[in-house]
């Protein structure tokens, strides 16, 4: 079977021929939305036009099947429009006000999630983990699943103060944005790679591995055409890992996740930060993780309880100090909470004014 | 049931959120390649551990990325899985789409790969998850033919991506859309053939709120703003108040400047103060609107942790205007990056290099003066450098 | 004449031994305080008794002759009793209430100056400069005297919204508290410095010497017995020539001062703050330093009129922005601001908002 | 007239505030030497620059610092400062004096030194400026044995300062002089005989005023606080009101806590949210006192900007007790130097090295448990280390 004729550098198709034609007419020219339900709200044209957008969970991994479904239901009720969201949920764009019960309860029928607007949690940003990552050191899409079963009211009706960005990462490479969430999820290694001695001189480059540790704990054992690692200096990143293949740092059995808080993207209010370590380490638990999703409700749920309205986690968090929220949530204080990386100097305490 | 038992992933197939093993089961129908991804899977949970190895570096003809190249570290148990590449196509600006051509997108897929999809990679691509070494140059003719691209991976311009923008929100500042599209076309070249010291990556969103995430996760990050009044429609202030806002708590207390204030009848803005933060605009969305004199914010450097943690963006140009052709910006964009590409070290990102190389030479390369708004506040330390040019003023 | 006999490790006398009766009675039984004048205050104990305390200002440098005079003061007013401060000004210790104005005619006599209590300047912290450090880059005690006459009011009388402590370095060691003051000068070389190769070998340990630069601008230079300077690299902080003398870093033509601003070391409210950037480079013009002198008048009034009561100068530049502070003030903004030493990642801004 | 012409000096006699210059003048009635110290100067402020050289190692017997040596680079031309060292007298605890102890420290500096002195140094020593070696045996001889000892320099325990505290203030809350005396007499050895690292220098303040800058220049800071409530005398904060004070604008909104609340007759405070600022004790402190379960938060690491740029001191001890006779804290401050005095490389201060090696070693060697309020956040990155101890638990 011939192959159609190959073009390059044509880069995407251009976005206009698949806007729904009242966004043609009013591009750039909203004047504002209204949020009508958890998973529903309107734009108003300047003209006063409206587009209509239902909002529904996905789980990013999408069959073809699945795709096929919403194009099915697009097309009956959005004249075959929608998009995705950043955060890749499926927005539905009704341009007929008339149709957006009806998908509502297809929708419902079909048991989608509708929701994840304004003040409460949305989609959660996740990457590859066990599924297709060589790297991955838990499974994001299990957390995933498992965190938002136990917080689904707080993506379907539940309000919070703001809205909560979760995130999970499979590896420190932090392919999502968990490190400005409001709560997310890292996975972390514990112990030093072991090394496969005999097949290093085989498969890798000395120099190339030497040089892929950050801290320098690696050295060249010349002898025996193979590498040492300093336990010591090794903060278990996996750099190492990544461009030789023998070295292993997988540990299933210590292996597990840190959870981080506070952190912030947009400018409101407060500028964007950083999330900062909350819970070192709690182990992979599959397929549940159930202390891990603990922790995050815990978490969230100390948020709702005390945070006033419009206040971020991070912003909460810094009105309280953080040493409220330990002692509000509970949560144990370490030596690993205490920076010493490359930028400790700026974490650690200067002043006589704290909360006991 | 399908080729393996797969218990614990059945466990999440129990539960209202929507289900990604309920996904894997139904690609099992469109491929085998699904049934040993569910196994493998399974073995994981079973396990605790990854199986995946390094990928080698496969591809399509031409290009140097836009695929990445995946192989099961136990071939012989899963088969299905000895290869298991993802493909990266370059999504619409915005993610809209239509049936059609989702439906296309589906059709090839199901011939040449395992019906799984990620809708869409954290960068933006529309994924395609899992296929065969042999199948890529397929997969290739059939999209592009019909007018799809791939994305982008390795040392390379990486696939640019926005919010919706005025696609579908009242705060755009700037066409974030027609913008990705016109800087996507503009650098094709740079993002098919990998060629930079390492990945670039451009995110725009239309204001402060960067719904698209630029400030965390773009080492360019572009994001809309303003640089006249607020526009006040104080009848809409009123009616927020008459359905019961607590204007002074919500809106006036939370603004960071302290430029608000409201008498119980109108608000006043001293714009002069404001520092454009969206908030008052973001809960009073009727009220209140961005000013006219439109540009954009231009931020550089976010990067993930690795190596030397985590970085956000700095501001480089306080305001450029954004529109079509977009000349100035462009030329901007092409001078920072031709400073990065010609001084990083192989895998160093534009943030790790100015962290070495200081503000100063990237300011001067791309002839943007300093200005206060580049910083949260001056250096604290006396040990400042001085260029012979600085002597001649 | 025969030497008394030494002793070794005594330490010094007991405080109690100059405690004025009162102070020792009440010795940590105070209730309040008052400010009465600027130059004036009283102390309250528990059981009503009362200290006053007269300040006066000191330039540091003091005469045994000075000190004398000081003698007999506090001998005719205060039984014998005076302290100093941590800022080196002069306190009468006054148990007398009647003997205070007497003490300030007699002080006001003899061209003493009353003052520094308060929301006000109280004395220049600052160290040796020419008079007596070889590491000086300026003189301390000279642009002490040149701003202190200018902003003599800012001591004897007027308010400020809250205390403005100010501070003069000679050099980059920075022997006083210059890092944390509301306003401060500190003395910076411009240029790499020179070597006199010749002595280099003769005087210097080539190692140390190399070893001594912070930004490893030296290298050795085996076959001519010195070392070369990379001017790129140096940031002309001067500890090459402490260890080494024949590499000289003063260049009188080009060094000079930079002002700094916005530091703070109380608790209150705030944090303790660093001072940051204001000014890079004035030249050093003795004897008056006109250009610094009115370069600090300039920060203080715009500071005076501008920030609300209780607010430091730090408080009120954050407030306000740092970019407002640049435009009040009309400081133009250079590369030297912009942070490119260690901790310049936590400087620059990571924000959409910010002010025009 | 004096030995040489000083115009520019004398330029700065004039002007209201005290001047240095006429008290250089006055020193030349009582030695030579000032004399040209006074000429070396107006040397130096015609052409800008210093002439002292670097301090060869001068002292006394058994003693290994408390004196600084100098010379002038220009002997020939200023013989009377060929030699002009500094001796360093320990102060007393909150610089108090008797007019007969002053008396008797001029009369022993004219016969052997220049008549000039600094009240005080940036540490804290009563410093004598200007003598010659031949004159140093002397001069301890005459202090010692009137029971006056030298302060100390060099890579020593250096001599501590206090505010002035019980003495003379309603805040403190720790006798800082008490203490100060204790902890000096404790480290003579160590003052005296330089054998660390480095210097290290202890300041203590009664409370977080910090009227001694401790946080900012001392390797240990100690800050007076408290745990308990603060005192309030409502008839006090009714006279404040009755005196005009505005208690809303300048009080509660200025709390950064926002635990106090003033109904327009009492201020209620929630002290468990209070951070102990001081700022509303300080601001009314006839209606506010400290609360009475007092003790010190202990700190560590501040420095000047060498080498890679000043350090305030860190929060090491949230609360510990400091009553005579200060066994607890004489011991935490022992284990905490000797942590640093076995590890430091020659010439790194403590906070330099806790910022090589981390807090943890620290902690552990001084037997101190991590808590939150040793820093302002956690972490950011996820880069942290484990010690086999941490996997026991
Ligand atoms: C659809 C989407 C843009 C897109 O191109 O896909 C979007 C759309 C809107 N965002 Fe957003 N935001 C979207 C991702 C984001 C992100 C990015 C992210 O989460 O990774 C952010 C930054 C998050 C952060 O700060 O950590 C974001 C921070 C905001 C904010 C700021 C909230 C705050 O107070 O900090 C607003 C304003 C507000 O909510 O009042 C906002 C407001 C809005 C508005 C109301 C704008 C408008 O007038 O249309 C839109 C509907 C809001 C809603 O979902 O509640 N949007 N928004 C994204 C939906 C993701 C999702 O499926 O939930
Ligand atoms: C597919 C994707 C995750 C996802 O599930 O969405 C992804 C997957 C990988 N990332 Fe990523 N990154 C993806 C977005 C990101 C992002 C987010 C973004 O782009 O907005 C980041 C953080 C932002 C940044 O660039 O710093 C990110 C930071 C990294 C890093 C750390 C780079 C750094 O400089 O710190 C690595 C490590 C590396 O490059 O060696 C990495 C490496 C990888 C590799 C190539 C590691 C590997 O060799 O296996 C992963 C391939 C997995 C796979 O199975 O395909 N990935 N990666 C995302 C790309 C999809 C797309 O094209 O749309
Ligand atoms: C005498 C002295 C202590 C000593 O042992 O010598 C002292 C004495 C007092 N200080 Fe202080 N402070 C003294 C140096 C300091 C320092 C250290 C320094 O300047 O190097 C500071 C830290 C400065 C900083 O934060 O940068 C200092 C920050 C304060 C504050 C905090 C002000 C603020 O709002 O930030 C107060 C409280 C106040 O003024 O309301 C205070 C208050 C006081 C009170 C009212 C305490 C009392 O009840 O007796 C004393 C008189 C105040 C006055 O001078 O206005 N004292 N005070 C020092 C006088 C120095 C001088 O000659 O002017
Ligand atoms: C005399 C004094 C300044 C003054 O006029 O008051 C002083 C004078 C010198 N200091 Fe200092 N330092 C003095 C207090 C300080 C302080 C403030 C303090 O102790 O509270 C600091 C900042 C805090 C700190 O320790 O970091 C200070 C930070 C330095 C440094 C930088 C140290 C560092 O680790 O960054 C040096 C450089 C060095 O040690 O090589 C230094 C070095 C010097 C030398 C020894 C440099 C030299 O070799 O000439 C100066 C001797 C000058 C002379 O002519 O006597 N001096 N020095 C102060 C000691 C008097 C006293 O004993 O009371
Ligand atoms: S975060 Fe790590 S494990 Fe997860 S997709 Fe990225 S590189 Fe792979
Ligand atoms: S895991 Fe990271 S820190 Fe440890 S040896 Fe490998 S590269 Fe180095
Ligand atoms: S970033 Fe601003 S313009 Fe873009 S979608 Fe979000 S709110 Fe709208
Ligand atoms: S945009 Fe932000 S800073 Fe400006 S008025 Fe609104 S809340 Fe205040
Ligand atoms: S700051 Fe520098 S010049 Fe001044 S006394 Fe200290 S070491 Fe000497
Ligand atoms: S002045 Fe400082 S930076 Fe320059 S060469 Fe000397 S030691 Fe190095
Ligand atoms: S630090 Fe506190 S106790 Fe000491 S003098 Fe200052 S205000 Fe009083
Ligand atoms: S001490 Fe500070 S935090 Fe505590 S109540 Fe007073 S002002 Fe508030």
């Amino acid at each position: 079977m011939a192959l159609p004729e190959r073009q390059t550098d044509i880069g995407p198709p251009k976005y206009d021929a698949y806007l729904p034609p009242v966004i043609k007419e009013n591009y750039g020219k909203w004047k504002y939305h209204e949020v009508l339900t958890p998973g529903t709200m309107v734009h108003v044209a300047e003209g006063g036009d409206k587009i209509y957008t239902v909002r529904a969970a996905s789980p990013r991994i999408l069959s073809t099947e699945s795709i096929r479904e919403i194009c099915d239901l697009s097309e009956k009720y959005c004249d075959g429009y929608l998009r995705f969201t950043t955060r890749n949920n499926i927005e539905f764009l009704v341009s007929d006000k008339g149709k957006i019960d009806p998908l509502l309860a297809e929708l419902k029928e079909r048991k989608y999630t509708v929701g994840g607007i304004g003040p409460r949690i949305s989609n959660v940003i996740h990457t590859q983990g066990w599924v297709h990552c060589h790297s991955a050191c838990t499974d994001a899409s299990g957390i995933v699943k498992a965190m938002m079963d136990e917080l689904y009211e707080y993506f379907t009706t539940k309000e919070l103060p703001n809205k909560v960005r979760l995130a999970v990462a499979c590896c420190v490479n932090m392919c999502g944005a968990v490190h400005c969430s409001d709560i997310a999820v890292v996975a972390v290694h514990r112990k030093a790679p072991t090394i496969d001695d005999a097949n290093v001189g085989k498969m890798c480059e000395i120099p190339t591995t030497v040089g892929s540790c950050p801290t320098s704990a690696i050295r060249p054992n010349p002898k025996d055409k193979t590498v040492v690692i300093n336990e010591e200096k090794c903060m278990y990143c996996g750099n190492c890992f990544t461009v030789c293949p023998p070295i292993d740092i997988h540990r299933p059995e210590d292996d597990g996740v840190a959870i981080v808080v506070g952190g912030k993207i947009s400018s409101l209010r407060t500028d964007p930060k950083f999330s900062k370590l909350a819970i070192p380490f709690l182990f992979n638990e599959p397929p549940r993780w159930p202390k891990v999703v603990d922790a995050i409700k815990n978490i969230l749920e100390t948020y709702a309880k005390h945070a006033r309205k419009h206040e971020r986690v991070g912003e909460w968090i810094e009105r309280i100090g953080w040493e409220s929220f330990f002692k509000l949530t509970g949560i144990e204080f370490t030596y690993q909470h205490i920076d010493d990386f490359t930028f400790m100097r700026d974490t650690l305490r200067t002043s006589a004014a704290f909360k006991f | 049931m399908g080729k393996y038992e797969t218990p614990m992933l059945d466990e999440l197939e129990k539960g209202p959120w929507p289900s990604f093993v309920t996904e894997l089961k139904k690609a099992t129908k469109v491929s085998p390649m699904a049934d040993d991804e569910l196994g493998q899977l399974e073995k994981s949970f079973q396990t605790k551990r990854g199986y995946w190895k390094h990928g080698g570096i496969v591809g399509v003809l031409g290009y140097g990325g836009g695929v990445i190249g995946r192989y099961s570290s136990i071939p012989d148990e899963f088969p299905g899985v000895a290869h298991f590449h993802t493909v990266r196509i370059n999504q619409t600006s915005g993610f809209f789409y239509t049936a059609e051509a989702l439906r296309m997108i589906c059709d090839i897929w199901d011939k040449y790969g395992s019906g799984l999809t990620n809708m869409h990679g954290s960068t933006g691509d529309l994924v395609l998850l899992g296929t065969t070494t042999e199948n890529l140059e397929a997969i290739f003719a059939e999209y592009s033919s019909r007018g799809w691209d791939l994305g982008s991976s390795g040392s390379a311009m990486r696939t640019p991506s926005c919010c919706v923008g005025m696609g579908r929100c009242e705060w755009a500042c700037i066409d974030t859309m027609d913008f990705t599209y016109h800087i996507t076309q503009h650098f094709q070249d740079e993002m098919h053939r990998p060629a930079y010291p390492y990945k670039f990556k451009i995110k725009t969103a239309g204001c402060a709120c960067d719904c698209v995430a630029a400030i965390a996760r773009a080492d360019l990050s572009i994001i809309g703003t303003w640089k006249d009044k607020i526009r006040i429609d104080q009848a809409e202030v009123k009616n927020y108040a008459d359905k019961g806002m607590d204007i002074q708590g919500e809106i006036i207390d939370l603004c960071p400047t302290e430029c608000m204030v409201y008498d119980g009848g109108e608000i006043k803005i001293n714009d002069v103060e404001c520092n454009r933060c969206m908030h008052c605009i973001a809960k009073m969305t009727k009220a209140l609107r961005p000013g006219l004199d439109k540009g954009a914010t231009i931020l550089v450097g976010a990067k993930a942790p690795i190596v030397v943690g985590s970085l956000l963006s700095w501001v480089l140009i306080p305001f450029i205007k954004m529109d079509p052709p977009y000349e100035e910006i462009t030329e901007k964009i092409e001078a920072i990056i031709e400073w990065w590409d010609d001084t990083a070290k192989p895998r160093e990102r534009i943030g790790e290099l100015i962290e070495v190389k200081g503000m100063r030479p990237l300011l001067e390369a791309a002839d943007i003066p300093p200005v206060p708004q580049q910083v949260k506040e001056p250096r604290k330390d006396p040990f400042f450098f001085w260029a012979e040019s600085d002597f001649d003023k």
